[in-house]
Parts: structure tokens; C-alpha cells; sequence
């Protein structure tokens, strides 16, 4: 049996062309994939029941022994904090969201160690963005800052951009011209017709000269910024200035580097300068297919896109202070919820110490570093495999996951539910 | 060695990322990439060890060389590896240096840990093998 | 099933003539019946102001430009926050609240009907999110066509059959309710940065102009026998000199529908301004309103303007740019692919500022022109006028001559050689406001036969009791009052529930998704034409088999079938 | 009155209290002071001991001590009006927020955000002050808009981001940003900085030390004599169409 146009789990582009031929329940292949979404529909091997340390030792317990233990752990807790949520659908964060407010956790998702800096820029300055099929039908210039889609997001340049028919453009290879900014010469900065290579940490300087330089300003621009020669920038400057439609992507490469939220700020700056010109876009790489989507799901509930604080009765927002890596640095958190991620592999070490510190649960089909960190495991259902739901497209577009194979495992939004409820049970009984 | 080291993402990395505890999620994120001038200048070759020290740590990975990157710099798959030498500060941003990093890297024969490993250095307890 | 016996209500209803009555009303279940069981709950309303439910007919907020206005706007959701009380969730935000807040504040000013003004139909899934979220009033999607590249070729073709099917099989496939239309053209000239000045420019990419769009829409929407009429923000929105554009808008407009207006055009204050610049801006709602006076083809409403802070928001692309070039502010831009543009700005609305004070005239002055209430309904267009907390201002405005003046007196003084405010002394009456504010709703968006915006047995119960009694009150000179009295019900009900009280709600609720679903014959259904297909394989980035929203979005939903004339 | 708030130690002295009922003007008022902890909200006494000496008419007459370890104690002065507060140790973060009068003064650290969207009065900081001291808050807009913050030792990074008003004078060095946004107000940096007043607007903003990684858009004004010492004038940030003004007595750029 094949299943056509299903949605890839995996990464932002969230690709929604994916064949899937299934037999007996069971995966034989996948087309349209790239390797990432490829082999995460082949994967196999998964934590089969959950699991609790009792005297430093691992054992095997029920679904509802797991789920007391939560329910305890989180109900005893004073600053309960909880943490993923990019790899489930929006059904199950809206629940997250609810036992947040219910039990005054800090509410935060990996957003916070990936694109929280374009928030907070987007939050000073705006975002002048389109949907991706603008750009795969109208742009003739692309340009990768910060950012390796062919190691990222494989099929970014083949959907949306470099090799994408387009409405308006009649030859995408030639039609189309493609700036690559990085501080190495990444796959991507091979196929670019134009490279720049910016020493690290260069980027808000470099950003900054262009919009001078969109201004008429190249005056004051020294000769050199960052590593780069003032005459690649002018000419640069000059190609972004004659697009017709100009779209940039970024990613963790502005965001994770010193400045932060202030290159992204300016490269928004940039964007919105050059549309008094012509037509520019901006938009985020997002990295987990439903990243986003936990952003929108928190704001529509709370009002904020990641990092909220429900513990005096209403949400307070403040990245730097509310955001995961500060918390658990500080040694906030006295009991941590982890669903739908995997910090332990992905968060600097003196972080994770803590989390191993305190009753930490994950909730997760497989076994992963975090597992490590934790009391108690809950292995779920696959979402966008097994498991239906809401994703948000790294451009916002909302796209329902679909599950294409049967299983016995619960739902991520089923094993919330039932934590919700046994903690109600636990107020209610005292 | 001074060095500036950046992590990212990668393909390998990312296949691997639903096993974490597999060789191939090891290799994929314990790989440290620098230029083949500066090995020659630490007198050692692709598939030696290096360990590479932060202020926040210290871990062992295996160089490999590459000319896409400037001298002085060093690029690793993100992951546990490079976590290892990230601090948590995070100039109350929210996010971690996890570029930018200024790392000291000096030849070594010592092997490269596993997953498992780094977590338990931090008070982790493996499951299974 | 649950009853409700109101007692002693002071009864306005102008769809069933009622004009202040003091009369009883029976509730059974979610509807209002001819009389109640013993075992009704029994409320004494004590002779207050009861009215059917609020009705907003064009306001934003659920979908994916109001939730980037929240998302982007952190400063706006520490404005308005409110604990967890109750069964009330906590809330964010003043100019665009958290879905929750902006539900429980509707409910406190009785308002249960809510018209979402612009959803963009591929991310209509998010709006239909949204909805489930705003539990306490039923909810209808304003859908976008105005860019809309199936629709703008069969148009360019001159087949408006094949442009009503197209609008069929896109209403039908994101659970839409009505057409809207966004500075039609002007949305897709965006796309290239560029924008349409009026009606009979021609638009970059397709062989078309705006009024061919407008006349073709309104054409395919009575072939489709919509219970709305088209939904039309007009071109050139915020532009000195814009009247023309409006006046000439209007005139493309046939008298084609006997039960209801052929066309509704949106928040008009936006759209009635005079002069060649902003040193000359003027209000032209005298032209605008006289226009509308002999057009009874025509409903408008308002967009009041309030003064104060807030966030404008609109699938009109190209107008926010332009307002960012004026207020140097943060600017947010989305374009929609194949569909629609849309763009975010804050605004602070300013009484020391001439222009924002001429728009604040300008909203009253065509409400109290405008000769047949119905034909003029209240909004802000919220959030862009001013958030719809302000209603109950407004509503004393339109009320109170007094008020109006002492008003007045703190804007900007040049104000009065640009507008004819001053010299209006018409003060309207609680039949009008109850005609603005839910009737006149009604009876534009064509519910009335779903029970909508009527008190009378079959009607929905969707009833707002404000503690206002009418004969104690002079809205002329106690304008306190009227604001007081209209800000917080004595009791919100909803579908036979009382789910507001004194401002508080007090269950969770659950609303009714509104949407169409015309029948198409075969030979139009575009699910299985070729040439849709291939625009959509070919350039939309999803495919058409995940395009539909899907069942799981509707929860509670009612869905209207229409005859067509294809 | 004289009020003095000595904080016990903790099992756990991790988890923040919020003290925003830390002001002259609630003692003055005599409300009962309710602070949280985590999630759960608690009297102050639970957590400090608490005498209150003498009566106070005006907020003038009101003093505050606080002792004990109060580097997790956060918003202490927010919104304060008037009288003092004086902090023996270090205090947590957004000490001082939203401040409109009185003064605050600090013996030891300020943890992040110390003085944010500030409007009057006088904050004095012997230790290091975090980072965003004297900032503004998420979303932009204005930050500090009036009174003065002085800091004895360093800051972290985002210093005096988006100030629009008031005086900030910083004895020791900045981290990053410092100024980014500049829209008013006088800044002075008797260290060094990096990548000051990017993007700003206006304002004036002194580094006595060296200016790291200039912002490569700010236009060369000459030399200037300003406090008997010699500065190189700039002005910008161009590329933000900025007519601030930057002074500093060294500088180098990142080629």
C-alpha cells in the first residue's frame, strides 16, 4: 500500500510530498525524502514500556505508575519548569500550555536555543516575510546568511528556491541568482553565485555597512568589515538593489553568534530598508518541523512564543530570564518536565547537570541522552507517524500531520491529558 | 592552539538524530573540522585525537580536515560533544555561545568518549548496554 | 433540556419590531421558545436593557496575522494580563488579546457573534485553531480572495461561472464563510512591491483591474447564492483624496439581492478622506454618507477610530508598508502565495495629532450621517480603529451630542476646519445602537434565518442583558452611564447558557464554527479540473490533498449548503 | 521609619523570590507585604525577619535596609516613588524597574536589568551591575527615560539598550552592545566597550577607554576636548538614518 502527500516529520520545511509505501504496518520505503525525513521514517528501535530509577536502577513500570510519579513530581514542585514541545503536534502543546497555568510552571520550547534571538529581533523591529511559495514564484535573488540548507534543510532549494519552478520565473537556474553568507565555505557557498565570508562574529558589522550602503551612505563603510572587502559589499549592495524580488534566509549562524538577536535585528532592518527600493523578504530557518508551531500555540494561549512563567497566576515573559539555559543555570528548576526533544544532547553541560540534579520525566518514544538525566521515561506514539495533529511550517503555513501507522503506544497529547488529570485528583484529594 | 570554534548542523548529525546512542550519532558529532594547515601545525593527521578545552570544559574528538574552513577556526556537528566545552551563560539572551567558542586544542591519545559517557560525567545514569 | 425564564426584560429587538418592551422570554436548550416549564431557571432582569447577542460583523481575532500581531508585540500582552480565576484562563494583551481574552471581553459586553474580517484560505486551518479557542461566541470566516490566482484567471478569461466554482471549491475547502476582498489587486502588485492606486489601474500581472475583480466577485457571489454579500475593504485605504476611489467603488455596485445588501464595504472611515496630501487631509464622509444614502445596495461600517494605543492589522500589504514609512515603527509583512498579502504595524492614535484626530471624526460623522442605521453598523475594525473594548464609548458618542463636544474640545484644534462633526446634532437612539451593534448584523451577514440577532421563539438564545434601564437614563448629558452600562452585562447568554456575568465568565463554552458550502454541479466542481490541479501542483508549496481543512478543525460547526446557479 | 529586612537562608536557595512590594511606598501605606516564591505567594515574614521603627508621614521619611542574602530577591523598588532603599549585599534582578523617585543604593552586585525603563531618581551600584542595566524592556520602545544610575564596577552586556533618557554612569568596563538603540540620554563609560551605541538614534554616550569593534557606520567628526582629555568625535548610526553622538578616547574595528 502507498500513502501519498504525507508530511515529513522532521525539519521546518515540513515537505508535504512524501510517498510512504507501507506493508502490514509496516514502512518498506519512502519517496520525495531527503536523508534527513528518510531516515527518520525508517528508524527503528524505540523504548517499548515506561521506565522509572528506583535505587539508581532502571526498571520497567506501568503507564499509570509512570504517570503518578509525574503527576507527584510536578505537583510537589515550586518551580516546575516545561521544556521541548517542538516535536509534537500543536493538539498536544495546547494541553502543556493548560498544566502550565494549572500547576505555575515556566512553559519553554527549544525555540529558546534556536531562533528565541529572530523573536526577540522580530519583537523589536517586525518581520517583512512571505509565505515560501512567494519566493519559489516571484524571487530572483536568494540569499543564505548564516545558514547550510543542503545540510539543514536538504530540499529547501529544490521546493522553494534555487531549483524551484516558479510562476514568474522562466529558467530558475539562470533566472535566479544565490548570495551565500557564511564564516566557512559550506556546501551551499559552492553553489552560490556569490560567496561571503565573514570572519566569525562579523555578521551585525556586515549588515550594518549594507544598509548603509542601500542608504547612498557608502562613504563612512571602511575598507574592509569583518573580513570582507568594502567592494564585494557595494557590490552586493547593488545586486540586492536591482532584485526584483529579493528574499533572505537566515539561520543559527547570526543567531547563536555573539550579537545574538541584534544581527537579526539588522538584517530585518536591512530587509525593510531595501523594500523602499524594491520587494525583500526575510524569513527564519526553523529547525523542527513543528517548531514553530509551539510558538503559535503559546502566543494565541499565553501571548508569548516561548519562554513563559505562569507561577504568579498570569504569564510573564522574559527571554534571558524565563528561557530554559538561564533557568537551569541558575539552578531555578526544582522539577523538569521534558517532552518532544532532546536536551541532554543538546544543551551546554553545566545545564544538564542540574536537570540530573532534580526529578526530571521525559516523555519520548526513544531512548536518548536525556533518558540519562531522567526518573522516568514515558515512551509515546510517533507524531506525524503514528500520531495525527497540527504543524506549523517554518513560514507559518499549518499543515495537519498524518498517522499512517497503527500503534498501541498513547499519544503525547494522551499522556498529558492523563497527567492533567491525575494532578487535578491529587489537589482535589489534598 | 587558540581556535574559534562554531557547531551546526550536518547531515549525519541529523540522520542520526533518532539515535542518539548509536556509533554513528558518536562519530557524526564527535568529528572536529579544521583547516589541514593548522593539523599540520599540531603535527597530527584526519582521524587523530584532539582534546579541546574551553573555559567550560574539556573533550576528546577526532580531527579532520578541511579546506572550507579559515585557519583558526574549528567547526563541530552540534550535539554532546560540543556541549561539552559551551557554557551556559547567555548574556541574558536566552541562548548559549554555541558559536564563537575560544578553544584551546592540543593532540591527545586518549579516546573519544560516548554518549553515555558524557552523560554520566554529569550525573547521568545510562539505560540498557 | 436546560430553560431559562427571563423576567421583567426591557426588550430590544428591531428584526421582530420590537421597540422596548418589557416582556418575558423563554429559553429551551440553545433556543428561545414560545414559553418555559416550571422547572426553568428563573432570572429577574429587573426592566434592564436586554438585546440579542452582539453581533461584530468585521473584526480581527483568530488567525495568523492577529496571532503575529500578539507574537510580535510583547510590550502590547504585558498591557493586559489577567490571572487565572475561575474557569477563566489567564489572559494577555489590550490591543490584541490572547484568544481567551479576547473572548471573555467580548462576553462582557454581550457580544456572542464573532466575524473573523480576513482569513487567508492556505493558512485557514490556524484561524479555525484560533476559533476553538475563543469559546464563548460563534464564529464565521471572512475569507480572502483577492489575490487569488484560480479566481483572477477565470476573471481574466471573462468566466465568471468558472470563478464562482473556484470560489465554491475554496469556501468549501477551508470551512470559509464569505468572500472578502482586500484591496483587491492591490494585494498581488505586492507581491512585486508595487500597490494599485484605484479602481481602473490595471494590476501588473494579470489583464485585470479592481473594479473588474469587484463586479466579478459580486457576479459569482449571487450565482453561489452566498447568505453574505461580497466583503470589501476597498482599494487605496488610508490615502488623502481616497472618497473618489470609495464613491466610484460604490458605483460598480448592482442592486441584485431583495433580501439583503449586494455589497458590504468595510471599515469606510478608513476610505473617506479628502485633500491631495496630509497638509489638506479632510473628511469626505458627507459624499461617502449620501452616496450610501442612495445606495441601498450598499452596508457599510464604520472603523472608528479611538485614540490611544493599538496595532493595525490587514491582509492590505502594501497600505501597512506605507503606514511603517510614516511611523517608523516595527513593521511586520506576510504575503500569502497565489492568494493575498497582509502586514502588522502598532499605531498610537493621538488627539495631538490633526490627521488621527480628523479619522476620529470621520468614523462618527458617517454613522450619524448615514440616514438608515442598517445600512451603517459599529466597529472598529478591530483591532486597526481602536480594540473593541472602546465599543461602549462609541456607542455613548453616537448617543450624546454633550459628549461628542467635550470631546472635541481636547483634539487638535485645527480638527474643526477639516470636518462637519461639530454642526451634527443628531444623537441616536438605543433602537439604533441595538440596529448598529447586532440587528443590522444580522441581517447584512444573512443569519437571521440561523437564528441570529433576534429574540423572538426559534431564534437563538444569544441574549445581553446590560444594567441599563432606559427611562432612568438620559444618554444625552449621563454618558458616564451609557459607557458604564454597555462595558460589563448584568448576564452574557450564549446558545441558552448564561456564560457571562458582571463582566466575568463563568463557563468554559463551546462556539459554533459557521460555514458554507455551495452545491456545485460536477462539470464546475474543481476538485477534479485539470487546470486547478496544475495551478496548484505547479505553484502552490502544498498539495492539494492537504489543502482542505480538515474535519478535525470544525469541532462544534454548522454547515450552510446553498443552490447554485451553475 | 526605618525598615529592616533581614532574609533567613534557605533549604533552597535557588528559587527567586519577587518582591515587587518592596518599596517605601506599600511600608508607608502599611500593606501586608506578599511576596512569591515560585509558585506560591507568602507573607514576607515567612521568609525575612521584618522590624519597622518609627512612623513615616511622607514617602520621604521612609527607609528600607535590606541584609541577608538577597541575590535571588528580584523587582525589589519597582515602581518606587520615593524614600530609600539600601541593599547590604547584591540584589537580583530589576531592582529598580519602572523607579520614578527615591534612591536606591546597592553595597554589593545587581543581578540583570537593574533600573529598566527607569523614569526618576537615583540608583548608586558599588559592586558590578548584570547585564541590560539600565535598559528597556522586550519588544523595544523606550527604555530608561529619566533619573540616573551609577555603577561603581562593571556591566554585563546590552547596557543603557534603548535609553531615551536620564544619565548612566558606568566607572568600569561594558560588555557587548552597550547603548545599542540609543534614542536619548547621556551615557558615560569610564572603561572600555564593545560595539557601543549601535543603531542609535541619538543621545550622547562617552567611553573614556577603548571603543572594541566600532560599528563600521558611524561617520568621523574630528577630535574633540571634552573633561581636559581628547576624544574622537562620531556621529550616527548612519545606518540607522542616527544623528547621536559618540565619543571615545580609542577605538578599533574588526577588518
Amino acid at each position: 500500500m502507498e500513502i501519498r502527500d504525507v508530511p515529513c516529520p522532521f525539519c521546518g520545511c515540513l515537505c508535504d510530498d512524501i510517498s510512504v509505501r507501507l506493508d502490514d504496518n509496516r514502512i518498506l520505503g519512502v519517496e520525495n525524502c531527503c536523508t534527513l525525513g528518510n531516515a527518520k521514517f525508517l528508524s527503528k528501535g524505540r523504548l517499548q514500556h515506561p521506565i522509572m530509577r528506583k535505587n539508581g536502577k532502571w526498571v520497567e513500570v506501568s503507564y499509570e505508575e509512570a504517570i503518578d510519579e509525574t503527576a507527584r513530581i510536578l505537583s510537589d514542585a515550586v518551580r516546575p519548569l516545561l521544556y521541548g514541545w517542538s516535536g509534537t503536534v500543536g493538539e498536544a502543546q495546547v494541553v502543556g500550555v493548560h498544566l502550565g497555568e494549572e500547576i505555575g510552571a515556566l512553559i519553554d520550547s527549544t525555540t529558546s536555543v534556536c531562533h528565541n534571538p529572530s523573536i526577540l529581533a522580530i519583537q523589536e523591529v517586525g518581520h517583512p516575510g512571505c509565505t515560501l511559495g512567494q519566493v519559489k514564484n516571484r524571487a530572483d535573488l536568494v540569499i543564505y546568511w548564516g545558514c547550510n540548507p543542503i545540510e539543514a534543510h536538504p530540499r529547501h532549494m529544490s521546493r522553494y528556491t534555487t531549483y524551484a519552478d516558479g510562476y514568474f520565473i522562466d529558467n530558475t537556474v539562470t533566472d535566479r541568482k544565490v548570495i551565500v553568507v557564511d564564516i566557512r565555505r559550506s556546501e551551499g557557498a559552492k553553489v552560490a553565485d556569490e560567496f561571503i565570508q565573514i570572519k566569525p562574529g562579523g555578521d551585525y558589522l556586515v549588515l550594518s555597512a549594507l544598509r548603509a550602503m542601500v542608504r547612498g551612505r557608502d562613504d563612512v563603510v571602511p575598507d574592509s568589515v569583518a573580513g570582507v572587502k568594502k567592494e564585494q559589499l557595494q557590490r552586493v549592495a547593488s545586486l540586492m538593489q536591482k532584485a526584483k524580488f529579493g528574499a533572505v534566509f537566515f539561520g543559527l549562524g547570526i543567531t547563536m553568534s555573539r550579537g545574538k538577536y541584534k544581527n537579526v535585528r539588522n538584517a530585518i532592518e536591512l530587509v525593510s530598508e531595501l523594500n523602499r527600493k524594491t520587494k525583500f523578504t526575510i524569513s527564519a530557518m526553523r529547525g523542527h518541523f513543528n517548531v514553530y508551531g509551539f510558538n503559535e500555540v503559546l502566543t494565541w494561549m499565553a501571548g508569548y512564543p516561548f519562554a513563559v512563567d505562569f507561577s504568579r497566576g498570569i504569564a510573564f515573559y522574559n527571554p534571558g530570564e524565563t528561557t530554559v539555559i538561564d533557568l537551569l543555570e541558575r539552578k531555578e528548576p526544582d522539577a523538569c518536565l521534558v517532552i518532544a526533544s532532546d536536551p541532554g544532547a543538546h544543551f551546554p553541560k553545566s545545564t544538564i547537570e542540574h536537570m540530573a540534579a532534580i526529578p526530571t520525566v521525559q516523555i519520548d518514544p526513544c531512548v536518548n541522552a536525556t533518558t540519562a538525566l531522567c526518573q522516568v521515561q514515558i515512551p509515546v506514539a510517533i507524531t506525524g507517524i503514528e500520531a495525527a495533529g497540527t504543524a506549523y511550517r517554518m513560514d507559518g503555513v499549518p499543515i495537519r500531520m498524518k498517522k499512517i501507522i497503527e500503534t498501541n503506544f498513547p499519544t503525547d497529547q494522551e499522556i498529558l491529558e492523563r497527567i492533567v488529570t491525575r494532578i487535578r485528583e491529587m489537589k482535589r484529594d489534598g | 592552539m587558540r581556535c574559534t570554534l562554531s557547531s551546526g548542523r550536518t547531515v549525519p548529525q541529523g540522520s542520526f538524530v533518532e539515535h542518539k546512542l548509536s556509533k554513528g550519532y558518536q562519530k557524526a558529532t564527535s568529528i572536529l573540522y579544521m583547516h589541514p594547515l593548522d593539523l599540520m601545525d599540531l603535527g597530527i593527521e584526519s582521524g587523530d585525537r584532539v582534546r579541546v578545552t574551553s573555559d567550560y570544559g574539556s573533550v576528546i574528538l577526532t580531527a579532520e580536515a578541511t579546506e572550507d574552513i579559515q585557519t583558526n577556526n574549528a567547526y563541530i556537528a552540534l550535539g554532546p560533544y560540543a556541549n561539552a566545552i559551551t557554557g551556559g551563560y547567555t548574556h541574558a539572551t536566552g541562548m548559549p555561545d554555541y558559536k564563537d567558542i575560544a578553544v584551546e586544542i592540543e593532540p591527545t591519545d586518549e579516546p573519544v568518549p560516548t554518549v553515555w559517557e558524557l552523560m554520566e560525567i554529569i550525573g547521568g545514569v545510562r539505560y540498557g548496554n | 433540556m436546560a430553560e431559562i425564564l427571563l423576567k421583567n426584560a426591557y426588550v430590544i429587538d428591531p428584526i421582530s419590531g420590537i421597540n422596548g418592551e418589557l416582556m418575558d422570554i423563554a429559553i429551551s436548550g440553545s433556543r428561545i421558545v414560545e414559553e418555559a416549564s416550571q422547572k426553568a431557571e428563573v432570572i429577574d432582569c429587573q426592566g434592564y436593557l436586554t438585546l440579542p447577542g452582539g453581533i461584530d460583523s468585521h473584526t480581527h481575532t483568530s488567525g495568523t496575522k492577529v496571532n503575529f500581531g500578539r507574537y510580535m508585540s510583547p510590550e502590547d500582552m504585558r498591557a493586559g494580563r489577567t490571572a487565572r480565576r475561575g474557569p477563566m484562563h489567564i489572559t494577555s494583551g489590550y490591543s490584541v488579546p490572547t484568544t481567551y481574552g479576547n473572548s471573555y471581553r467580548y462576553s462582557a459586553l454581550g457580544y456572542t457573534t464573532l466575524i473573523e474580517g480576513a482569513m487567508a484560505p492556505l493558512e485557514a486551518r490556524h484561524t479555525h485553531e484560533e476559533f476553538k479557542f475563543t469559546p464563548l461566541q460563534d464564529s464565521f470566516a471572512n475569507t480572502l480572495f483577492d489575490g487569488n490566482w484560480g479566481m483572477l484567471r477565470a476573471l481574466e478569461e471573462g468566466d465568471i461561472t468558472r470563478a464562482a466554482a473556484i470560489i465554491a471549491w475554496t469556501l468549501t475547502a477551508v470551512k470559509g464563510f464569505a468572500i472578502k476582498l482586500t484591496n483587491p489587486g492591490g494585494t498581488e502588485a505586492w507581491g512585486f512591491g508595487k500597490n494599485i492606486s484605484c479602481i481602473n489601474e490595471k494590476i501588473p500581472t494579470f489583464d485585470l483591474t479592481p473594479a473588474d475583480i469587484i463586479k466579478g466577485a459580486i457576479r459569482a457571489n449571487e450565482m453561489l447564492h452566498l447568505p453574505h454579500s461580497v466583503h470589501l475593504h476597498c482599494n487605496n485605504l488610508g490615502t488623502p483624496g481616497n472618497y473618489t476611489c470609495t464613491i466610484g467603488t460604490f458605483d460598480l455596485v448592482p442592486d441584485i439581492n431583495d433580501k439583503r445588501q449586494s455589497l458590504y464595504a468595510t471599515h469606510v472611515q478608513f476610505h473617506s478622506y479628502g485633500g491631495s496630501g496630509w497638509g489638506d487631509f479632510c473628511s469626505k464622509s458627507e459624499p461617502v454618507a449620501r452616496k450610501v444614502d442612495f445606495s441601498p445596495q450598499i452596508v457599510i461600517d464604520m472603523g472608528q477610530v479611538m485614540f490611544g494605543r493599538t496595532t493595525t492589522m490587514t491582509a492590505d500589504g502594501p497600505m501597512e508598508f506605507n503606514l511603517y514609512r510614516l511611523h517608523h515603527d516595527k513593521w511586520s509583512n506576510h504575503d500569502v502565495e497565489l492568494e493575498t498579502g497582509s502586514g502588522i504595524i502598532p499605531v498610537n492614535y493621538r488627539k495631538k495629532n490633526l490627521v488621527n484626530s480628523i479619522m476620529w471624526a470621520i468614523g462618527l460623522e458617517l454613522a450619524l450621517l448615514v440616514k438608515n442605521p442598517w445600512q451603517c453598523l459599529l466597529t472598529t475594525d478591530n483591532p486597526n480603529g481602536a480594540p473593541f473594548v472602546k465599543y461602549p464609548e462609541i456607542i455613548a458618542l453616537l448617543m450624546s451630542k454633550q459628549y461628542r463636544d467635550a470631546e472635541f474640545a481636547t483634539i487638535h484644534p485645527d480638527t474643526e476646519k477639516r470636518v462637519p462633526l461639530p454642526a451634527l446634532d443628531r444623537e441616536l437612539n438605543w433602537h439604533e445602537i441595538a440596529v448598529m451593534t447586532r440587528a443590522g448584523q444580522a441581517r447584512a451577514l444573512g443569519i437571521i434565518d440561523l437564528g441570529k440577532g433576534y429574540l423572538m421563539p426559534g431564534a437563538e438564545a444569544d441574549i445581553a442583558i446590560y444594567p441599563i434601564k432606559t427611562d432612568e437614563i438620559d444618554p444625552s448629558a449621563e454618558y458616564e452611564k451609557v459607557i458604564a452600562g454597555f462595558s460589563r452585562t448584568e448576564y452574557t447568554i450564549k446558545r441558552g447558557r448564561v456564560v457571562s456575568r458582571r463582566g466575568d465568565a463563568i463557563i468554559d463554552g463551546e462556539n459554533t464554527t459557521y460555514w458554507v458550502k455551495p452545491k456545485v454541479p460536477a462539470v464546475y466542481d474543481m476538485q477534479h479540473d485539470p487546470a486547478f490541479i496544475e495551478l496548484f501542483e505547479r505553484y502552490y508549496t502544498v498539495r492539494m490533498s492537504n489543502y482542505p481543512v480538515q474535519e478535525e478543525y470544525l469541532h462544534r460547526n454548522y454547515c450552510i449548503e446553498t443552490e447554485t446557479d451553475l | 521609619m526605618n525598615v529592616t529586612i533581614t532574609f533567613r537562608n534557605r533549604t533552597n536557595p535557588f528559587i527567586p523570590i519577587e518582591a515587587e512590594m518592596i518599596t517605601p511606598d506599600a511600608f508607608l501605606q502599611d500593606k501586608e507585604i506578599l511576596v512569591g516564591e515560585g509558585n506560591r505567594t507568602v507573607p514576607l515574614e515567612a521568609l525575612a525577619d521584618l522590624v519597622i521603627e518609627g512612623d513615616g508621614f511622607s514617602i520621604e521619611e521612609v527607609d528600607i535596609l535590606i541584609r541577608g542574602d538577597s541575590s535571588r530577591v528580584k523587582r525589589v523598588g519597582e515602581y518606587m516613588n520615593g524614600g530609600t532603599i539600601t541593599i547590604e549585599g547584591d540584589i537580583g534582578m530589576h531592582c529598580g524597574n519602572f523607579m520614578s523617585g527615591g534612591r536606591i543604593e546597592i553595597l554589593g552586585s545587581a543581578e540583570g536589568w537593574l533600573g529598566r525603563e527607569m523614569q526618576g531618581g537615583e540608583i548608586l551600584c558599588h559592586g558590578d551591575a548584570g547585564d541590560y542595566c539600565a535598559s528597556g524592556y522586550r519588544g523595544g520602545r523606550r527604555g530608561m527615560r529619566g533619573g540616573s544610575v551609577e555603577v561603581i564596577g562593571s556591566v554585563g552586556d546590552f547596557a543603557c539598550e534603548h535609553i531615551s533618557g536620564g544619565e548612566v554612569l558606568i566607572h568600569g568596563n561594558t560588555g557587548d552592545y552597550a547603548c545599542a538603540e540609543m534614542k536619548g540620554g547621556t551615557v558615560t563609560i569610564l572603561g572600555d566597550s564593545s560595539r557601543v551605541c549601535a543603531n542609535m538614534s541619538a543621545g550622547t554616550c562617552y567611553v573614556y577607554g577603548s571603543a572594541e569593534e566600532m560599528i563600521p557606520t558611524f561617520e568621523k567628526k574630528g577630535i574633540v576636548d571634552h573633561d581636559g582629555l581628547l576624544f574622537h568625535h562620531f556621529m550616527g548610526d548612519v545606518a540607522n538614518r542616527g544623528r547621536g553622538h559618540l565619543y571615545v578616547a580609542r577605538y578599533t574595528y574588526l577588518q
